[in-house]
C-alpha cells in the first residue's frame, strides 16, 4: 500500500436538536492509505454516514464537526476556506449514497447531471463534457451510453442508477471515493454486478475506497481493512483477514455469529441482546455494557480507550 | 463449504394450504379515450402447497411477484385465475362473511414495522383487536390474553398503553407477531419480516419466531429476499422469478444443488461474510425484465448463460424432477454442471 | 437466547400520552407558545365578553362620536380605543365581535370539515364510481370561486348567522374532500389497513379506526388555518354587504364600516383590523404546532 | 397529449355539473321580475312577463330549455343591458384576465425570493420576518389593503393612479392589493417545499459534486420546490378571480368581478350563469396548464 | 381612470387646469341608453347631455323652453307644442314631430317599459305639421310639463331606430343633445364629445368623461388627486378631507330625496295604533341624525314635498318633532307601558348612510321603549320585498321625485296604491288627492296638495325623516352648482 491519504483523529459531529445538541459521532479515528479500500460497519444509526458526510464536508445545516481532526493529503479539512472545500469535493474525492432512487435529481438529465461536475472542475466545454461523460458511462458498464446521457433517472432501474453515481463520482478521478451503503437499496444480482465493478475500478485507477455499509459479506468481498462502529465509536480496527479470523471486541463477535450463514444451518442464532443506545441517552462508562455478555462493574464507570493490540489491530474494550 | 446440517427437515407431510395455477394480473390503464391497458403479470401461474408445521420461504428479487403472492394467499387481493385451498376450503370462493372469518386461521406480518402498525393506536388497542373484531374477548378477559401474548414475544406490562412510535424497529415487530398470533392462526405469512431491522435484532426475531413455530405449532410462509434468513428458517424453499415460481424444493437442495440457472446466480450473489471465500463469482449480466412486459419462452432467459432457441420461444414446463424437487427450466443443471461451476468457486 | 423478555431493557423512556408529548412540543416551540396563548386569550375574551366590556357594544353616544382613543387628544378613558361614527365604544364592539367571528370561522370549518371528511373518506376508500362523482362535484365547487358562490347564495337567503355559517361550511368542504381523499388513498395502502383487513375487520372499522384518525390529523392542521381564512372571508363579505348584520357585530363588520374612516378616524377601522391580524396570527402559529404534534413521526 | 385530451374530457363532466349548480343557485334566488318592472306595474302584468320569461314552467323544464340554448352558446340575454350575455361577459373577460396575471406576477415576484431566502435561512431573524409578514399578508381582506395603497401611493405621495384601467400604472395598486395575500399563501409554501427538497438525497449529491451553495440552491432545488407549488398556485386562481370581486369594486377595474356584483345585485341571471361558466372555464383551464407546467417541470411524470 | 392618452392621476389637484376635458366620477355607471327603461337618477344625468327634453324645469324660473318653443294648455286633456326649427340628430336627421309622437307614444304604451306609469297618462300625440302636434291626455293632467320634463323625457330619432333598431340604438345612441356618445366601456368610463350641429350654444367641453367609480373612498381619492373634476356622493365623513384640501372644494346642493318610514296603520301591528306611530315620530331625533351622520348636510322635514317642488308645504319642511317624554307617555297609553317590539326593514348600502341611520334610529327608539328589530337587506332583496309589499310594522326608504310636483310625491298614499303597505286610508286625505290629481288650476291645486300634507303629518302612514343633501367635490378649477335635480348639464359647469 502507498502513501497515507486520509487521516482522521478523533473525530466529533453533533447535531443542534430541539433538545439542544446531541453529539452522534464521538470520536472516531481511523486512517486511509493510498488505493487502499477500507469499510466502515456498524448496525444503523451508529453514525457511519455522518462520518462520511463530515469528511466530505456536506454535513447538514444543522450538523457540525467541533472536535478532531481531518487531514486530507496534507490539508487540514477543519481549516481550509471554504472554497478550497468545494475544490476538493467531486474532485479529489467523491462520494454515491445508498439510494440511487433519491441521490439523483430527478429533474435533470443524466448528461447534465455528469456533465455539471466535470465543467465545473475541469472547465470543459459542454460538448468535451459530454464526450467524457459518455465515456465514464461505458466504463461503468452501461449499455447504449449515449442514450442514457439524454434520459431521466427514473427512466432507469437501480443498478444502472447507481452505476450513473459512480460514473458521476469518478469522473474527475478522485482519490478518494467514499460509498455510504452502496448496495443495500439493490436485489443480491444488481450487488455483485455493483461490487465486482468496485473491485475492478480499484484495480484500474487505484483509487482509495472508503466503503460504509451493515453487511458483513460485503465486507468480506470487498475491503482490505475494517472499522466497525458502535454508538459513534470506533469499536474495533483491523485488516480483514484477521477481523472476521480474530474478532476482538464482544460487539464484533456477536455481530459477526448473528449473521446466518447461507452455507451453514443452526437451530438458533446468536443475538446480541437489547437495542442500540439513543444518542440522546448514552450509557456511561462502555458504549456496549447493557448488551455486552462480559460486561462487569467496571464496563459501566470506565469509558475504554482505542488501544492497539499490534500495529493494525485495535479494539476499545478493557475486558479482552 | 461449510457442513451441511441435514437433519429431519421434512415435516409430517399433511397439507394445511395449496395452491393451484395461482394468477394475479394488475390492469393499469393508461388513456381515457383509448384505452390503452397495459398488464403487469406479478404473479403468473404459481403452484405450490404448504405443509402443516412447516416453513416454506419464498425468495427472488424485487418485484417478482412474492408479496403478491402472500397477499393472495391471506385472501387481501383477488386471483385473476387459478386457486387457493386452506385446509380443503377454496379461499377465493368464500364470501365477505366467510373470508373473515377464515381469516382467524390465516395471518401476516409486514416488512415495514413502521407502516404496518396503526399510529394512533395503542400497543394494547393493536395487539387486542383481531379478538374484538371477531368478538373474542373484552373488558378483563381482553387485557389478560393481550398481556399474555406481549409476554409471548417478551414485550413488558409497562408498555401497553405506548404507541408505535416510542419503541425501537425491532420492538415494533414484535407487536406485529403479537397482533397476529392474537387469534391463534394455524398459518402466518411473513412478508420480509425481518428485512427491515438491524443486523443484531434480525437475529432476536428470527430466533422468535422459531421459537413460536415450536411452541404453538404455527406454519410459515417466509418471503424474502436475504437468503441466509431464509435458509435458516425454511424447511422449503421456492424461488420465484418474474412471477413464476422456478424452482422450490427442500432448503439443502436448493442451497446444494440447485437446479434452476437463475437459483445458481442467486446463491453465487450472495456475498460471504468470510474474506477467505472471496470469490470471482460469475455475475449474472442484466437487469430485472419488465413484468409488464416479460421475455418471451423461458422469462429467465436474457440473463441465462445456458440459454439457446428453445428457452428464447418456449415456456418450460414446471415439473418435479426429483422427489418434492420442482423446476421449471428446459436444461436444469445436471450434477455436471453444477460441479463444474462449483469447482471454479473452490479454486479461487 | 430464551432470554427475550430481558433483552427489552433498552425500552427507550418516552412520553407517556399524547397530552404530555403536545405540553412538550408547546414549550419547545415558542411560536406554538405565542399561538396558544393568543387564541387562548382570544376564546377567553369572546365567552366572557359581557364581563369584560365595558359598554353595551350597540349602545350609541351622539355626543362622543368618532372619539380618538385615551392617549390621543380629545380621548376619554371612558372609550379606551375611541368610538365610532355613532359614537359606540370600539373597545367593546370588538369584544363583542370576537364571539361572532371564532363564532363563523369554527363553525363553518367544523360543519365543512364534517362533510368533508365524509365525501372525502368515502370517495377515497371506496373510489371507483363515489369517487368519480363526488371529486367531480369537487371539481365543480373548485372552479367556482368560493366567495362567489356566497355572493349568489348569500344574496337569496338574506345574510344572517345561521345562514352565513351554512353558507360558509356548504361551499369551502370540497378543500377537505380533496385533502381526505388524497390522504385517504395513501393511508389505504399503508400495511397496517392491510393487516386490519387481514384480521378480519370490517371496511366501517377500518375507516373509522384506522384511516380516519390518520387523516385527521392533517385536517387538523388545514382546517386551523382556515379558521383564519374564514375571519378573513367574512370581512370580504361585509365589504359587499352580506356579511354579518347589524345589530349583531363581527370584526370583518367593524373593518368594512370603518373603511370609510380611515383617512379621518383611523381608530374605528385599525383596531378591528388588528384584531384580526393577531387572531389569525395566533390560529396559523398554533395551526403549526399542531402540525408538529400530531404528527407521529415528529418524536419527542 | 393523450393525457391533455383526457383531462380535457374529464371536465365535461365538470362544467354540466357547474352548470347544473349555477342553475340552481339562480333559480332558488327568486324571479328578478320585480327588478324589470314598473313599480306600478298590476300583478296581471307581472305575471304575464313570468310567462313570458317562462319562469312558470316546472324548474326542470327550465333547465331543459337553458341547457339547450347553452349548447348552442346561447346564455339568454341580460335584462339589465338587454343584449347577449354571454357578450357582456367576454367583452370584461381582458380587463379580469389582465388584473389576474399581474396579480400572480406580483405574487411570485414577491414570494419567490422571500420564501427561499426564509428556507435557506431557517430559523433566522430574516425568515421570522418574513413569516410574519406572510402572516399579514394573509391576515389582511384585500379591500382593506387596496384601500389603504391608494391612500398611500396614490393619494399621499401620487406615484400611482388612484382607481380605473388604462395604462400599465394603473394595474400596479390593483395587482398588489390582489397578488399580496396569494403572495403571502405561496411564500409559507415554498418555504416548506424549498425546506423539504433541501433534505432530499440529490441535494446532498449536487453539495458532493463541489457545487457553489448558490448553485444548489437555484439549480437543483428550486427547480424541484416549484413543482408542488405549481399546483397549488392553480389552486389559488379560483380565489384569485374571487378576489378580483373585491378588488376591481374598489379600485373601479371595468372587470367580470364588477359586473358579476351588479348582475347579483338586479337578479340578472343570464349574466350571472354566463360569468360563473366562464370563470369556471377560465379556473379549469388554468388547472389545466399548471397540470402541464407540473409535467414539463416534473419529467417523472410521462405524458400519455 | 381613463384612456392611455391621458397623463392624469398622479398631478396634484391644481394641474391640467385649463384642459378642455372634463371627468365627472359617479357612483354607478349608467344602465342603459334605453331613456324608457331605465328609473335611476344617476343615468338620466348623463343622458341629459345628449339629449333633450320638450321643455325643462329649472326650480328657479319653472319651465323653460328646449326642444319646445312654446306649449300652451288648450283645454282640459289637450296640450299643443310647437318645436323649434333646425333641430338635427347627431346623425344629421332633423327633429320634428314625427320623433316626438314616435318617443312619447313609446313610453305611454308600451308597459313592459319602467317609466310607463309616468307616461301612461298620455292618450296620443296629434302631428299638426313638422314642428306643431298637440298631445291628448286620457283625463285632465295639471302635471303634465312636470311629466314631459323628468326622467325618460328625452326626444328619440324615430327613423333612425326604426331602420337601425333598437339594439344598433342602444350601441350608438343618437340624440340631439350638445354632446354625443364617443365611448362607453362598460362600468369604467363613458366618453362624450361635443355635438358640433347642436342647435343651441356651442358645446364648451372637448371631452367629457363619466368615470364609474363604486367604492366611496375611491371616489374621493380620485378628486383629491385630480383624477376626477367632480365626484357626486361625497360620503359626508371625508367632506373635511376634501376641504382641507387645496384646490378642491365641497359643493352641495338640497336634493329630492327624502328619507322615510313607512308604517302599517291597519291589522295587528302595534303601528296600526296612531299613538304608537306618534310615538315613533317623537322618538327620532333627526336633527341629531343630520348633525352627527350627514355632518349636518341634510335638512329634517315632515314632508315628503320639499321646497322647489309644486305643492311644497313649506311649514312642514326643516322642522321636527321630538319628545322622548311624551313618546313614552304615548306608548302607555297605547297599552305599551313595558315596551313594544316592532320590526324595521331598511335596505343595506342603497342610500348615504343607511344602515347607520337605521342603527341610530333603533337606538333611538329603544330609549322609549320601542325594541326595533332591524332586518337590514341587501337592495335586490329588499326591493322584491317592496314591490310583493310584504315588509312588517316598519321599512325604511328613501323616495326621490323627478316630478317636482306633489303628485308624484304623494301618489303612494292614496288608497289604492296604500293597500298592502301603509294600508292608509284617511277619506278626507283620499279626496284631497283625487281632486288635485286632475285640479287644472294650479293655485287650489296647491292648496289642496298642502291640505293633504298636513293631514299626513298627522296620520303618520308614513313618517318623514329628513331630506338629504347632495355632496359633491369639486376641483377648483371648475365652476359647478349642482341642481335639486341632480342632473349634471355639464354646460353648465364652466371652468374657472
Ligand atoms: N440532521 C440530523 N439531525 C439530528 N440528528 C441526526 C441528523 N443526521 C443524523 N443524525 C443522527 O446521527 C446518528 C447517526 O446517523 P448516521 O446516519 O450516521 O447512521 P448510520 O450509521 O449511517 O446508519 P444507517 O445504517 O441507518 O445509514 C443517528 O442517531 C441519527 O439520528
Ligand atoms: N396494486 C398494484 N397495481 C399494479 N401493479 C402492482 C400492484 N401491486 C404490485 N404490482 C406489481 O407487481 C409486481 C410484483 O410486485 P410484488 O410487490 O409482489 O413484488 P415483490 O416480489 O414483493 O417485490 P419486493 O421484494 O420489492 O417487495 C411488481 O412489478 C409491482 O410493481
Ligand atoms: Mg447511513
Ligand atoms: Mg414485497
Ligand atoms: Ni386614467
Amino acid at each position: 500500500m502507498g502513501e497515507q491519504l486520509l487521516d482522521i483523529q478523533d473525530l466529533k459531529v453533533r447535531f443542534k436538536t430541539d433538545d439542544g445538541y446531541v453529539s452522534t459521532v464521538n470520536g472516531v479515528t481511523f486512517h486511509m492509505e493510498e488505493g487502499e479500500t477500507l469499510a466502515i460497519v456498524g448496525e444503523s444509526g451508529s453514525g457511519k454516514s455522518v462520518t462520511s458526510l463530515a469528511l466530505m464536508g456536506i454535513l447538514p445545516p444543522n450538523g457540525e464537526v467541533y472536535d478532531g481532526n481531518m487531514t486530507f493529503e496534507d490539508k487540514n479539512l477543519r481549516e481550509i476556506s471554504k472554497k478550497e472545500y468545494r475544490k476538493l469535493r467531486g474532485n479529489e474525492m467523491s462520494m454515491i449514497f445508498q439510494e440511487p432512487m433519491t441521490a439523483l435529481n430527478p429533474v435533470f438529465t443524466i448528461g447534465f447531471q455528469l456533465r455539471e461536475s466535470l465543467m465545473l472542475h475541469f472547465n470543459l466545454s459542454k460538448d468535451e463534457a459530454q464526450k467524457k461523460g459518455i465515456e465514464m458511462l461505458d466504463l461503468v458498464g452501461i449499455p447504449d451510453s449515449e442514450k442514457t446521457m439524454s434520459r431521466f433517472p427514473h427512466q432507469l432501474s437501480g443498478g444502472m442508477r447507481q452505476r450513473v453515481m459512480i460514473a458521476m463520482a469518478l469522473s474527475c478521478n478522485p482519490k478518494l471515493l467514499i460509498a455510504d451503503e452502496p448496495t443495500t437499496a439493490l436485489d443480491v444480482t444488481i450487488q455483485s454486478q455493483i461490487l465486482k465493478l468496485m473491485r475492478d475500478l480499484k484495480i484500474d485507477s487505484n483509487t482509495s475506497i472508503l466503503i460504509i455499509t451493515h453487511d458483513l459479506g460485503v465486507v468480506a468481498e470487498v475491503a482490505d481493512r475494517v472499522v466497525v462502529m458502535y454508538a459513534g465509536e470506533v469499536v474495533e480496527e483491523a485488516p480483514v483477514y484477521e477481523l472476521f479470523e480474530n474478532p476482538k471486541h464482544p460487539y464484533t463477535k456477536g455481530l459477526m455469529s448473528s449473521m446466518p450463514k447461507v452455507h451453514e444451518v443452526v437451530d438458533d442464532l446468536y443475538s446480541i441482546e437489547g437495542t442500540v443506545p439513543n444518542p440522546s441517552k448514552m450509557p456511561a462508562g462502555c458504549k456496549f455494557h447493557p448488551r455486552c455478555p462480559l460486561a462487569d462493574e467496571e464496563c459501566t464507570l470506565v469509558h475504554p480507550d482505542l488501544e492497539y493490540i499490534n500495529e493494525s489491530h485495535a479494539k476499545r474494550c478493557i475486558k479482552v | 463449504m461449510a457442513e451441511i446440517n441435514i437433519e429431519n427437515n421434512r415435516v409430517e407431510e399433511e397439507i394445511i394450504l395449496e395452491v393451484q395455477n395461482l394468477k394475479k394480473h394488475f390492469e393499469i390503464s393508461k388513456g381515457f379515450i383509448n384505452k390503452e391497458v397495459s398488464t403487469v403479470r406479478a404473479v403468473d401461474g404459481v403452484d405450490f402447497e404448504v405443509f402443516k408445521g412447516e416453513t416454506l420461504g419464498i425468495v427472488g428479487e424485487s418485484g417478482c411477484g412474492k408479496s403478491t403472492t402472500g397477499q393472495l394467499v391471506l385472501g387481501l387481493l383477488e386471483p385473476t385465475e387459478g386457486k387457493i385451498y386452506f385446509q380443503d376450503n377454496e379461499i377465493s370462493a368464500l364470501n365477505q362473511k366467510e373470508l373473515r372469518a377464515a381469516r382467524r386461521n390465516l395471518q401476516v406480518i409486514f416488512q415495514d414495522p413502521y407502516s404496518s402498525l396503526n399510529p394512533r393506536m395503542t400497543v394494547e388497542d393493536i395487539i387486542g383487536e383481531p379478538l374484538v373484531v371477531h368478538k373474542l374477548a373484552s373488558g378483563k378477559e381482553l387485557r389478560k390474553k393481550v398481556l399474555r401474548l406481549m409476554n409471548l414475544v417478551g414485550l413488558q406490562e409497562h408498555q401497553m398503553k405506548r404507541y408505535p412510535h416510542e419503541f425501537s424497529g425491532g420492538q415494533r415487530q414484535r407487536i406485529g407477531i403479537a397482533r397476529a398470533l392474537a387469534l391463534e392462526p394455524k398459518v402466518i405469512v411473513c412478508d420480509e419480516a425481518v428485512s427491515a431491522l438491524d443486523v443484531s435484532i434480525q437475529a432476536q426475531i428470527l430466533n422468535l419466531l422459531k421459537k413460536l413455530q415450536r411452541q404453538l405449532d404455527l406454519t410459515y410462509i417466509f418471503i424474502a429476499h436475504g437468503l441466509p434468513a431464509v435458509r435458516h428458517i425454511s424447511n422449503r424453499i421456492g424461488v420465484m422469478y418474474l412471477g413464476r415460481m422456478v424452482e422450490l424444493a427442500d432448503r439443502n437442495a436448493i442451497f446444494e444443488k440447485p437446479l434452476h440457472p437463475y437459483t445458481y446466480a442467486l446463491l453465487d450473489s450472495v456475498p460471504i461474510p468470510d474474506p477467505k471465500l472471496r470469490k470471482e463469482s460469475q455475475v449474472i449480466e442484466g437487469e430485472i425484465p419488465n413484468p409488464s412486459n416479460p421475455p418471451s419462452g423461458c422469462h429467465f432467459h436474457p440473463r441465462c448463460p445456458f440459454a439457446n432457441d428453445v428457452c428464447k420461444n418456449e415456456v418450460p414446463e414446471y415439473r418435479e424432477i426429483f422427489d418434492g424437487h420442482y423446476v421449471a427450466c428446459h436444461y436444469p443443471l445436471t450434477d455436471h454442471e453444477t460441479q463444474v461451476i462449483s469447482t471454479e468457486k473452490e479454486k479461487s | 437466547m430464551e432470554n427475550l423478555t430481558e433483552s427489552m431493557d433498552a425500552v427507550p423512556e418516552r412520553k407517556e400520552s399524547l397530552i404530555k408529548k403536545m405540553v412538550y412540543q408547546l414549550f419547545k416551540s415558542k411560536t406554538g407558545t405565542i399561538g396558544l396563548v393568543i387564541v387562548i386569550f382570544v376564546s377567553l375574551v369572546a365567552v366572557f365578553a359581557p364581563a369584560l366590556a365595558m359598554h353595551d357594544p350597540a349602545e350609541t353616544d351622539a355626543v362622543n362620536r368618532l372619539l380618538p382613543p385615551f392617549w390621543l387628544d380629545g380621548g376619554s378613558t371612558e372609550y379606551l380605543l375611541g368610538t365610532d361614527n355613532l359614537g359606540r365604544d370600539v373597545l367593546s364592539r370588538i369584544i363583542y365581535g370576537s364571539r361572532v367571528s371564532l363564532l363563523v370561522g369554527i363553525s363553518a370549518v367544523l360543519l365543512a370539515g364534517l362533510i368533508g371528511i365524509i365525501f372525502g373518506l368515502i370517495a377515497g376508500y371506496y373510489g371507483k364510481t363515489w369517487d368519480f362523482i363526488i371529486m367531480r362535484t369537487v371539481d365543480s365547487f373548485l372552479a367556482i370561486p368560493n366567495i362567489l358562490f356566497m355572493l349568489i347564495i348569500l344574496a337569496v337567503l338574506g345574510p344572517s348567522l345561521v345562514t352565513l355559517i351554512l353558507v360558509l361550511g356548504g361551499t369551502t368542504w370540497v378543500v377537505y374532500a380533496r385533502m381526505v381523499r388524497s390522504e385517504t388513498l395513501s393511508v389505504k395502502e399503508r400495511d397496517y389497513v392491510r393487516s386490519a383487513r387481514a384480521i378480519g375487520a370490517k371496511n366501517f372499522r377500518i375507516i373509522v379506526k384506522y384511516v380516519l384518525p390518520n387523516v385527521i390529523s392533517s385536517f387538523i392542521v388545514i382546517a386551523t388555518l382556515n379558521v383564519a381564512s374564514t375571519i378573513i372571508l367574512e370581512a370580504s363579505l361585509s365589504f359587499l354587504g352580506l356579511g354579518i348584520q347589524p345589530p349583531d357585530v363581527s370584526w370583518g363588520l367593524m373593518l368594512s364600516d370603518g373603511r370609510e374612516y380611515i383617512a379621518t378616524s383611523w381608530w374605528v377601522a385599525t383596531f378591528p383590523g388588528l384584531a384580526i391580524t393577531l387572531t389569525v396570527l395566533g390560529v396559523i402559529f398554533l395551526g403549526d404546532w399542531l402540525r408538529d404534534v400530531l404528527d407521529p413521526k415528529i418524536k419527542d | 397529449m393523450k393525457y391533455f385530451a383526457q383531462s380535457l374530457l374529464k371536465t365535461i363532466p365538470v362544467l354540466f355539473l357547474i352548470t347544473l349548480i349555477v342553475f340552481i343557485l339562480v333559480r332558488v334566488t327568486g324571479d328578478p321580475v320585480s327588478l324589470m318592472i314598473s313599480e306600478t306595474a298590476t300583478d296581471e302584468e307581472r305575471k304575464a312577463l313570468r310567462e313570458s320569461l317562462g319562469y312558470n314552467d316546472p324548474i326542470y323544464i327550465q333547465y331543459f330549455d337553458y341547457m339547450g340554448d347553452l349548447v348552442k352558446g346561447d346564455f339568454g340575454d341580460s335584462h339589465r343591458y338587454e343584449t347577449d350575455a354571454l357578450n357582456l361577459v367576454i367583452e370584461r373577460l381582458p380587463a379580469t384576465i389582465e388584473l389576474a396575471i399581474a396579480s400572480m406576477v406580483i405574487a411570485i415576484i414577491m414570494s419567490v425570493p422571500l420564501g427561499i431566502l426564509s428556507a435557506i435561512k431557517r430559523n433566522s431573524f430574516l425568515d421570522l420576518f418574513v413569516t410574519g409578514g406572510a402572516v399579514l399578508g394573509k391576515a389582511m381582506p384585500n379591500f382593506w389593503l387596496g384601500i389603504m395603497l391608494i391612500l398611500f401611493l396614490a393619494v399621499n405621495i401620487e406615484v400611482f393612479p388612484v382607481s380605473g384601467r388604462g395604462t400599465f400604472l394603473h394595474l400596479v395598486l390593483p395587482s398588489i392589493a390582489l397578488g399580496t395575500g396569494i403572495a403571502a399563501e405561496m411564500t409559507r409554501l415554498i418555504r416548506s417545499s424549498m425546506l423539504e427538497i433541501l433534505g432530499q438525497d440529490f441535494i446532498r449529491t449536487a453539495r458532493s459534486k463541489g457545487l457553489r451553495e448558490a448553485m444548489v440552491v437555484n439549480r437543483h432545488a428550486f427547480r424541484n420546490a416549484l413543482i408542488p407549488v405549481v399546483t397549488i398556485m392553480a389552486l389559488q386562481t379560483s380565489t384569485l378571480i374571487g378576489g378580483t370581486l373585491i378588488t376591481e369594486t374598489v379600485f373601479a377595474w371595468p372587470g367580470i368581478g364588477q359586473l358579476l356584483i351588479q348582475a347579483v345585485n338586479l337578479r340578472d341571471m343570464a349574466v350571472v350563469q354566463a360569468a360563473v361558466f366562464i370563470i369556471a372555464i377560465f379556473v379549469i383551464l388554468s388547472n389545466l396548464t399548471a397540470d402541464l407546467v407540473y409535467r414539463l417541470l416534473d419529467p417523472r411524470i410521462k405524458y400519455d | 381612470s381613463g384612456g392611455e392618452s391621458e397623463s392624469e392621476g398622479s398631478g396634484d389637484p391644481e394641474e391640467n387646469s385649463d384642459s378642455k376635458r372634463l371627468v365627472i366620477a359617479n357612483g354607478t355607471d349608467i344602465v342603459s341608453f334605453d331613456i324608457h327603461d331605465h328609473n335611476n337618477t344617476s343615468t338620466e344625468a348623463v343622458h341629459v347631455n345628449m339629449f333633450n327634453y320638450l321643455v325643462r324645469n329649472d326650480a328657479e324660473e319653472g319651465f323653460v323652453s328646449d326642444l319646445a318653443e312654446n306649449w300652451e294648455n288648450i283645454d282640459e286633456n289637450t296640450w299643443t307644442f310647437t318645436l323649434e326649427e333646425g333641430v338635427t340628430f347627431h346623425n344629421g336627421e332633423e327633429l320634428t314631430a314625427e320623433d316626438v309622437k314616435y318617443t312619447l307614444e313609446r313610453v305611454a304604451n308600451d308597459d313592459t317599459l319602467l317609466e310607463y306609469g309616468s307616461y301612461q297618462q298620455i292618450e296620443e300625440v296629434e302631428i299638426l305639421n313638422d314642428y306643431e302636434f298637440n298631445i291628448h291626455t286620457h283625463e285632465s293632467e295639471p302635471a303634465l310639463l312636470n311629466r314631459l320634463s323628468r326622467l325618460g323625457s328625452g326626444i328619440l330619432p324615430k327613423d333612425y331606430i326604426e331602420s337601425e333598431g333598437w339594439d344598433v340604438f342602444l350601441e350608438e345612441p343618437v340624440g340631439s343633445g350638445p354632446y354625443k356618445l364617443k365611448e362607453w366601456r362598460k362600468d369604467d368610463q363613458l366618453v362624450l364629445e361635443p355635438f358640433e350641429d347642436y342647435f343651441g350654444e356651442e358645446p364648451k367641453w372637448e371631452e367629457v368623461v363619466f368615470r364609474t367609480i363604486p367604492e366611496d373612498s375611491t371616489r374621493v381619492s380620485e378628486v383629491l388627486t385630480g383624477g376626477a373634476d367632480i365626484a357626486v356622493n361625497i360620503p359626508p365623513t371625508d367632506i373635511e378631507r376634501i376641504e382641507q384640501e387645496d384646490g378642491v372644494s365641497i359643493v352641495t346642493s338640497p336634493s329630492q330625496r327624502v328619507m322615510l318610514f313607512a308604517l302599517r296603520t291597519q291589522g295587528d301591528y302595534p303601528t296600526a295604533d296612531p299613538k304608537v306611530r306618534e310615538a315613533i315620530d317623537l322618538a327620532i331625533d333627526k336633527e341629531a341624525i343630520v348633525d352627527s351622520l350627514l355632518e349636518g348636510y341634510g335638512t329634517p322635514t315632515r314632508t315628503r314635498v320639499t321646497p322647489g317642488n309644486v305643492g311644497a308645504n313649506e311649514d312642514l319642511y326643516d322642522t321636527q318633532v321630538y319628545d322622548p317624554e311624551k313618546a313614552k307617555e304615548l306608548l302607555a297609553e297605547a297599552g305599551y307601558e313595558n315596551g313594544v317590539n316592532i320590526t324595521l326593514s331598511a335596505p343595506n348600502g342603497r342610500y348615504l348612510k343607511d344602515k347607520e341611520s337605521v342603527e341610530l334610529m333603533q337606538a333611538m327608539l329603544e330609549e322609549v321603549g320601542i325594541t326595533a328589530e332591524l332586518e337590514m337587506l341587501e337592495w335586490s332583496a329588499f326591493s322584491t320585498r317592496y314591490s310583493d309589499k310584504d315588509f312588517e310594522d316598519v321599512f325604511f326608504i328613501a323616495y326621490g321625485n323627478s316630478m317636482f310636483d306633489a303628485s308624484l310625491a304623494l301618489q303612494r298614499l292614496t288608497k289604492e296604491q296604500a293597500a298592502g303597505e301603509t294600508d292608509y286610508d284617511n277619506p278626507e286625505t283620499e279626496q284631497l288627492l283625487q281632486d288635485a290629481m286632475s285640479n287644472m288650476d294650479p293655485e287650489e291645486r296647491v292648496e289642496q296638495y298642502q291640505k293633504a300634507q298636513e293631514i299626513i303629518a298627522e296620520d303618520r302612514p308614513q313618517i318623514y325623516l329628513y331630506q338629504i343633501d347632495s355632496i359633491y367635490g369639486v376641483n377648483d378649477r371648475v365652476d359647478f352648482t349642482p341642481k335639486l335635480s341632480e342632473m349634471l348639464y355639464v354646460d353648465e359647469i364652466t371652468l374657472k
